[in-house]
């Protein structure tokens, strides 16, 4: 399950998302919080803006949440993303995966933000204390022209 | 033989052309003629090789047929996370 | 930072324990809970307990702490272990990794855990359903006489 | 030549001597000879080569020397987590 969400992402609703999404037969649960950074290649950063292509981001997303389930053993894989105007320390991103086995839950969560930050139609703009904003790249993005 | 596109604009292409969206009436075969269009249109010379492009919400190649209600959007380097 | 208890690992607890070893220059957050689970090679769990040679389980999780920190580049590694007497979804084990880049949390997060279960010297006793309770071990565990 | 030797029992090793923890004055050399002595005493033939040994919490060879004082842990398999 993926959502795309403009309101912050809080612990307490991550509290819920993991009793929501956490079952009897779970042992392992590994969560990716992505945090807007004070930083970034040497510039000092003051607040991101996430900008997405709703239908589409959801679309690839889910498209890439199926493929993980085929590849790992889980019980449950879900991710959340911020659009709009964030400051330092907000959460960008929140990925849970549980499984039966730790090892499972750990690749799971790892494989899903790594295709989520090349596939997904969402682009990030930073805004920086010293410089004009920028729209930046993910650098393992391979552009291959599909 | 025109076609009606809608075009949807994202992150820096929406900046070079300074619109969200559009449906634009068009001979385009391939978003590679359609990108060309809008180059001319907005005035600016971003290169195709910096994108991917999306049909209906899938990637697709720059030299697939673009079909009449077809959506069309340019896909920036995308940044999620 | 390592911490054995005895108190229920709450997700309120985690919540503080995010905040406080989150800082500005964090990108990445990566979690992980060891929940007790209603089944182990195919027998029904019905609960869990956990037994701990307190002074020395503390010394070593500091020193495999020590040397993720030095392995990897993270802002904070966290974990804490229960001991006692648990029932079925309880939190067994937390895990936390800040860092920069999510690769290093991934990494760090992973490797303490991996270790933890190793050498720590904190032992499990199952109990069944269907069957008399067993210590049971750990079966990555190499059981070299160094 | 009577060591102090502190002996603390965990898990199965607890589940054998029945005892949690215990003051022994002892003649063993290494944790190998004490663990001789162990299984006598409290009748058992648990495998040593399924166990570690600890002195003073840190892990050792069963063929370390022991001090009097020292504190002796037989690890059986841990299992965290």
């Amino acid at each position: 399950m993926f959502i795309l969400t403009d309101e912050p992402i809080t612990q307490e609703k991550i509290t819920d998302w993991k009793k929501n999404f956490t079952k009897d037969i779970s042992g392992a649960a590994v969560t990716f919080e992505g945090l807007v950074r004070n930083h970034n290649e040497g510039k000092a950063v003051s607040s991101l803006e996430y900008q997405a292509y709703p239908e589409m981001a959801e679309k690839i997303a889910n498209q890439i949440i199926n493929q993980s389930k085929k590849m790992y053993s889980t019980d449950e894989i879900f991710c959340v993303h911020r659009t709009g105007h964030l400051q330092i320390g907000e959460i960008a991103v929140f990925v849970l995966a549980t499984s039966a086995h730790r090892k499972e839950a750990f690749n799971a969560c790892e494989y899903l933000i790594n295709e989520i930050k090349q596939q997904v139609p969402i682009w990030k703009r930073e805004h920086y204390v010293n410089h004009d904003p920028e729209w930046v790249a993910c650098h393992q993005c391979k552009h291959n022209h599909e | 033989m025109n076609k009606k596109i809608k075009l949807m604009y994202f992150a820096k292409i929406r900046q070079l052309t300074n619109t969200d969206q559009e449906i634009l009436f068009s001979n385009a075969e391939t978003p590679r003629d359609l990108y060309l269009e809008l180059q001319i249109k907005y005035k600016f010379d971003y290169p195709l090789t910096s994108l991917k492009v999306a049909i209906n919400e899938e990637y697709c190649s720059f030299d697939s047929k673009i079909e009449s209600n077809d959506t069309v959007v340019f896909i920036p380097p995308v940044a999620g996370g």
